[in-house]
């Protein structure tokens, strides 16, 4: 029998999704975390709003991972239309949990796992009078049953019970009810476990929030100041758009009471798109958010804001692809389409967080970016990053002035002209491929001109001259060099003497760091560099050139962002090798592990590895 | 200059010119944006504060053949709704003019274009209707009329989109229809529209002379003169001149618009009443079936508020809000972060 | 004085568009052609309807190459608007013609060429009354004088006018008229040039056509049993559609009448694509047709087409972008769009013809490759190859049976039962990643599936699940596999010894064939690889491999086509340079090799080259 | 299986469901698929002829859940018009059943509806209309009524789109609204349409019991209960069934459909013509006025032709064609080179 870890545990709650099980999931995980205890959640839930399976992890980690953890400890079972499956994704030695109102069916019972039974149905039958509020709190058990079991305080669910329904004590009081029983029933069973203890750690999440990256991305645009909002509902980004929704009248009213924005749900994403050109053509800080298939409707319009340099911020929860794929579970396979994103020569500058703190400083300078640059700028995370709850230091609104980039008023026209400088929308007066723009309404009798997304000259007359057009290609290239060097630098981490190096972005970010530790231990040090934006800068270039061999850990199947790599170095292309993670589920360092171990055990060369890619796909 | 007659913010018509025009001899639009300018010279629109909106075709190059002085934006087939939408969110002190063309509003444009009604976004939006894609020489449009034969004699056999019929059941404010020809009847029109707060649309029929002008075509020039149906003249009367006009009782029907500017419409024939949605439909289904263009203005509705007004946006344009406003104290912050920690 | 070159002249006409010029050029152009001289003709005309500067370029060329050419040496200055400039087109000692009715403007005269003055308004009103058809038959002037100076025949001149105006002697008089008009006016001035003299060349041409790519698409897909064909009007495309309205009722009738295909002009692009989809998964072999604006709204109905495995074609003629760019230029700048297309793992197969024989052979052989694996193909070429006339040898009709793929009819299920086979739509029973299908309205009672664009199974049920969906990505993935072996392979020529290699596709291969034979004269052997389809396959990688430079030729700003090289083979990668043309005018030999021997004459390391990148575009 | 009823072709009710429902308990969609299942049985239909066609949204879900013989297409969002035209195309002699959302219909899918109307490209098109985005968690849709309320509290502010209003405007040739709870309306209509040829359009109130159902919601299950405004009574007697029926003279009407099968209309206290355009929208007006849901046959238009008749395709479905018919004789190819040597 193993020893019990100390806040080590990894639970996976099945159930069914619309039965309320969203709402014992948030506070078991609470709990968990107001211990002090470092803490992760995973949801991962049916595109449908009643009646599928829904999964739940909640991760309590001593090291402090955050990501998904593959291997699980504790199932709650209660979820009886994925039962069968469900035994086995506990590990052996794991516990199983399940409601034994009625006993256990043949086809669920597997060796080598402890089974707990809780009759939550009949419990609840007593508790509960028949109402449809029966179902959802008799999610409450399994919390009351964990609790137990765990080590989770009572006094701390209380409080987050308290936190969570705030001015009702009937419902504070109810759910509690329910949670005792499974508490009490588990205590008068007598039942133990030994596989893990949780203990409280004073202080140990003190100062830190609880939030998800659609928020943080949501109050980082808040904050930096947008003032057009159109948007498309569409998982998993609407709860972006959702969240100013929310935050919008309590943050940016007047003193009158009038908004100093305007969100718009609009009738597609085409709208969506085109009013935020629209918007940021005539100066405003505009915005949208959407998801992978409203992201390809957007093309067109991406394109225009592109060639007519226009301000504008899309906002990129990926999802999985390609097509509806599906709607709720994760992926990064959205890279090469932002990157590209149009028809013609485009590429874009993306801005990638990876936590709750770059979320929200992202989104914020996202608008500094794109009025900086006169371009569509991306802020792409997934739904792990977005819908996912990740705990967090607090949201810090840095001092910086807004930067509204190149805009010349009426004032400053003014002065250009006695200076005997002539305002030329399109010309490149300093060199970095970034022209002057006025706004509409601009009174300066020299301020107006013409946008068009055809061909056009240096003042900004229509123009069909092959000088005039590949001049503005070529400034337009000369734009995305200076981005280079602006964008958030990548983060990177070395080691002494590690040959290897690992590359990732976004969410793979936790699990990345468990992995390298993992592999650290197995006696495989590698060097870190945590990309934040594209284009790629020289860090990149050197980080890659600096090691013999470079892991490039990401979310999608072809490798989209290797494959941006190989096109800026090709000859440093054949250093790279992919590992890819493309289920839908959020990375997990275990998977990761796995693939570096495995190509460490039989590396190949580049021509070997074309002749194996055929095969790949089908391993 | 001396001597060259000005309007009340004196300027001449021709300050309200644009660059040369690249239309074809003869083609409608360009008989529209002479009408355009003498609107806005007329009513004394300051052209600094206007915005010129389009999408892709013939008449979308329009804008750039009036008012200079007006920034302007040529976007994306059948998207100037969306981004006229945004504009207007962004700053909406601009008085904004949309040119589109029929396949740009009524074929890939469609569905954009109703929400933007729907909306009552503010706008005066013309759609220069030539029943063709002319600047991709010459396929039927969403507006060309069942049985109208093309150039190459093929014939058209879906019924086509009334642009006016579909602006009235949107819920565009104030919808009329005109001819490209009649300067008479379309300047005043669009004045009465530039002086609306809400969704304007004009549906000007625009003769393409060069792919749709022949014998069977339901567009030409000449078919169009031949068809014409006006409902009624129409003056304008600018809210800073304070006529008193002398109605001829019965004849004559006032029109106030929002900034109290009036639009007099001198009766021909026919009781009509603008404000009558229903009877509007009725009287564009009545026409359509005798194969007639009604024009006029056709459809009134002074009550609903536009779209930024429905938004409670503060009387500073977005666009022009600094730092100051747009961004919330740090102490906001502070509050936020620690509802997180809860 | 330079002795007169046989057969060897570029002409240019510069006119304005709408006066009926493309009328005088096509009698000029067909003229040469009928008399045996090898000869190609560009037209660089504007978006709009009437009055913008359009040029007109013919070359004869005894060598044979086919690609414009950027030394012009007569100019036809016969538009005032864009004279000043014109007059700097034309090379060091050729020729200006221009209306000498007025004389000649100051700012019109320039050093180093001949002027030859043709008072085609004077000589025209004299021959035409005042009616609109004046301003069109002025053009008809210049034919007959460039036909006196540099030796077209009259009596081939008049075949053709016969030949394009058939039964109508009153039009062919007219303009015989004019033509006659401006050869003797010449003559009666006694002007003589001494650059270059056209010969007829017996049987020169004779078996040859005359057409451009979008005819020989749309042929080759009225031919290939396209059966539904949904689009939306856009140049460079519109005609490509319009095309096959008009040989579809002469070739595609049944005995009584009826017609065997549908062609629709829809909505919007958006419709187009769905329609598409739609009728490809009813059983009919379906296409569209667009150009980069449509192609960027057609995304995500292409992403659906691939992830539910719909067979559809999507024919892109390429033109200058990004945003609506330059539409009446040429350009392959969709390459990353349409071989990446859509949100989410996407990779395409592209089939790239680059000449009017294999325009006609792969928009036939498309639909085999769409319903043989069952997924969208691209057809893609540009404005050069699709607008331009071409002469080539006649379209001939292979005589392979159609490839209908893995299509199940009620019999074969039949069957299939009674051998104990199950079908299941999505499983790959074959090991090539292409499953079976069957058709709706196969009655069968084991035919009906489901198709959705969200995750599935193998049996087309909806499926949540990770493992099912990574198996689908799998699959897919292993399908482009299997395609690179199918789609049409490269053509390589190979010199002995040659250690530089030259890569191109599509329209540049004409002037990529003369540049090398330039460069060849200038010392630098070279091989070469025609690319005719996308995914890359191993004859690729083995050039590549096999020279120490490649030179990859492309038609646009960031190298897309050597992108896709670079992440197939990285290792390869620093070989590739990329010979980049992307001002809208058709690729001209000229600046191909200028590119290549500045570069042979410069060479960089790959991370040298990466460093000045960020320079190259100010260049 | 014993004794249990069949009809004409010998399937049993059940022959006709689908795989088991996700949607919500007491989803009105539920209830419009429990129609769909009733009417394909009362007509007889082959479900092997029959192809579900639907966007994305909870509503485009439902084609899994009725029909389980017949193929399917989950297309995406709002493209459902577009595809089934394709499908129509590829082959004509499909029966297709189309399930769409207000969201996917009205919002995203607007103009490609639109367009499918005008062509009247035959299919059973039913908006499953809850006013809100249900997959998406309850945001407005284009339908939700001015002045409804959103459940966080929210107030519509633009006026709905009434789908019945717009199918008529833009052409479509049957056009009906029902409720899913009325299944003794909704199920002959259903079997009406089926028989119709060309764009039957059936807007059925459809309540979102999870997030659009409260007080302040205007399709809530009590609001709408309580705000219906039906025309008529509605029977369904297939061709097949050579029934004189014994109509009450002045209050009961037929509709002959185009395979010879009728709909009775019987009064309910009102005249009303469902051939009259004009009439007919002004009776949703009317409807709409007072903030009821007009239900019944609303419009009917024997005379137009559907989509494949005007193209004049060959009685075999295009998809069925051999390379025979679908590939010109070499020599016709022979003789375009030798008019491409002129
Ligand atoms: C997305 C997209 N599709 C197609 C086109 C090609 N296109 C340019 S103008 C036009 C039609 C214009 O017709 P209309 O709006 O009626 O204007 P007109 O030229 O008749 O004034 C089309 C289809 C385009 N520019 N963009
Ligand atoms: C292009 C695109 N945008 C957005 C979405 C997200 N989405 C899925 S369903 C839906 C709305 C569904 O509403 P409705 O059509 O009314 O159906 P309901 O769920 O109410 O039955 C949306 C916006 C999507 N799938 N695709
Ligand atoms: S093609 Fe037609 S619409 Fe276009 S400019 Fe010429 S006449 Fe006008
Ligand atoms: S969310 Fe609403 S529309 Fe969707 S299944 Fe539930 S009740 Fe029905
Ligand atoms: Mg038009
Ligand atoms: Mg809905």
């Amino acid at each position: 029998m193993e020893s019990p870890t100390i806040n080590d545990l990894n639970i996976c709650i099945a159930t069914e999704n619309g039965t309320g099980s969203a709402s014992a999931n948030n506070i078991l995980f609470k709990s968990i975390f107001k211990m002090g205890i470092p803490c992760s959640s995973k949801n991962m839930f049916p595109s449908n709003i009643q009646g599928l399976p829904t999964w739940y992890q909640v991760r309590a980690c001593a090291d402090g991972y955050m990501g998904r953890k593959d291997v699980i400890d504790v199932i709650v079972m209660f979820n009886d239309a994925t039962a069968a499956k469900d035994i086995y994704r506990v590990r052996d030695g794991g516990i199983i949990i399940y409601d034994d109102s009625t006993p256990l069916q043949a086809n669920l019972k597997r060796d080598g796992v402890q089974y707990l039974g809780v009759p939550a149905n009949k419990l609840i039958q007593k508790i509960v009078p028949a109402s449809p509020l029966r179902t959802k709190q008799r999610n409450m058990i399994y919390v009351g049953a964990l609790a137990y079991l765990f080590g989770i305080e009572m006094k701390t669910i209380k409080e987050v019970l308290e936190d969570t329904f705030g001015k009702k004590p009937a419902v504070i009081e109810s759910n509690l009810v329910c949670i005792e029983a499974g508490f009490n029933y588990m205590k008068e069973k007598g039942f133990t476990q030994s596989i893990a203890r949780l203990m409280a750690i004073p202080n140990g999440n003190k100062g830190k929030i609880i939030t998800e990256g659609n928020t943080a991305c949501a109050l980082g645009a808040v904050f930096g100041g947008v003032s057009v909002v159109c948007w498309y509902p569409i998982t998993p980004s609407s709860s972006l758009a959702e969240a100013m929704e929310y935050y919008f009248p309590r943050l940016r009213k007047t003193k009158d009471g009038k908004a100093t924005y305007a969100i718009i749900q609009s009738e597609d994403e085409i709208a969506a798109a085109g009013m935020v050109v629209g918007a940021g053509w005539a100066g405003a800080r505009a915005m949208t958010s959407t998801s992978g298939p409203g992201l390809s409707l957007m093309n067109e319009s991406i394109g225009l804001a592109y060639f007519t340099e226009i301000p504008s911020v899309f906002f990129i929860v990926q999802r999985g692809g390609p097509s509806t794929g599906l709607p709720t579970r994760t992926q990064q396979s959205d890279i090469q389409l932002m990157y590209y994103a149009s028809h013609g020569d485009t590429r874009h500058i993306m801005l990638i967080p990876h936590d709750m703190k770059s979320c929200f400083d992202f989104a914020r300078r996202s608008f500094d970016f794109a009025e900086r640059f006169q371009t569509p700028v991306f802020v792409a995370i997934d739904l792990d990053l977005g819908m996912n709850l990740w705990s967090s230091n607090p949201l810090v609104l840095g001092k910086e002035p807004f930067d509204r980039g190149k805009v010349l008023t009426a004032e400053q026209l003014e002065q250009w002209e006695k200076q005997g400088k002539k305002f030329r929308r399109y010309f490149d007066m300093d060199g970095d491929g970034i022209p002057y723009r006025t706004l509409p309404g601009n009174m300066h009798r020299r301020a107006a001109y013409f946008t068009r997304g055809s061909g056009h000259d240096a003042d900004a007359r229509y123009s069909e001259d092959e000088k005039d057009y590949k001049e503005t290609l070529d400034r337009l290239r000369r734009k995305l060099e200076t981005a280079r060097e602006y964008v958030p630098k990548p983060i990177i981490e070395t080691s002494d003497g590690a040959k290897t190096g690992v590359i990732c972005f976004g969410s793979s970010y936790d699990p990345v760091r468990e992995a390298r530790d993992r592999l650290r231990a197995a006696g495989l040090k590698t060097d870190h560099l945590l990309l934040r934006a594209l284009p790629l800068g020289e860090e990149s270039r050197e980080f890659v050139a600096a090691h013999d061999r470079v892991y490039l850990v990401e979310q999608n199947r072809d490798g989209q962002m290797a494959a941006i790599f190989k096109e800026e170095w090709p000859e440093l292309g054949s250093r790279i090798a992919s590992v890819l993670i493309y289920d839908g589920l959020p990375a997990a360092a275990g998977e990761i592990v796995r693939q570096i171990k495995a190509h460490e055990a039989h590396l190949r060369t580049g021509a070997e590895e074309w002749r194996e890619k055929k095969l790949i796909a089908s391993i | 200059m001396a001597g060259e007659k000005v309007n009340r913010i004196n300027l001449t018509e021709k300050d309200y010119q644009g660059a040369p025009s690249t239309m074809c001899r003869g083609c409608g639009h360009d008989a529209i944006s002479a009408s355009v300018i003498r609107a806005f010279y007329e009513s004394s629109i300051d052209p600094r504060k206007v915005v010129k909106l389009s999408g892709i075709g013939c008449s979308s190059k329009t804008p750039a053949y009036f008012l200079n002085q007006s920034f302007g934006f040529n976007a994306v087939h059948g998207r100037m709704s969306a981004v006229a939408t945004g504009a207007n969110l962004a700053n909406h002190t601009l008085i904004p003019i949309g040119v589109s063309g029929d396949g740009d509003t009524a074929a890939i444009g469609l569905g954009n274009f109703c929400h933007m009604m729907r909306r009552n976004v503010n706008i005066t939006y013309i759609v220069e209707n030539n029943g063709v894609y002319g600047l991709t020489k010459g396929q039927f449009s969403a507006t060309a009329d069942k049985g109208s034969v093309m150039k190459g004699g093929k014939i058209n056999d879906i019924p086509a989109i009334d642009i006016a019929e579909i602006a009235i059941t949107m819920g565009a404010t104030y919808v009329a229809r005109s001819f490209s020809g009649d300067r008479k009847q379309l300047a005043p029109i669009l004045q009465g529209a530039l002086a609306h707060r809400g969704a304007a649309i004009l549906d000007v029929i625009s003769p393409c002379v060069t792919f749709n002008n022949h014998e069977g075509s339901t567009k030409s020039l000449k078919y169009v003169k031949d068809h014409l149906d006006p409902i009624h003249d129409v003056d304008f009367i600018p809210h800073y001149e304070n006529i008193e006009v002398d109605y001829a009782e019965g004849t004559d029907q006032e029109v106030e618009l929002h900034d109290g500017s009036r639009i007099v419409l001198h009766k021909l024939g026919r009781d009509y009443d603008p404000s009558n949605k229903t009877q509007a439909l009725t009287a564009i289904h009545g026409a359509v079936a005798e194969g007639k263009f009604l024009t006029g203005l056709i459809y009134y509705d002074p009550t609903r508020a536009e779209f930024v007004v429905e938004q409670n946006l503060c009387d500073t344009p977005l666009a022009d809000l600094g730092q100051d406003l747009l961004q919330p104290a740090a102490e906001l912050l502070d509050k936020i972060n620690a509802e997180l920690m809860k």
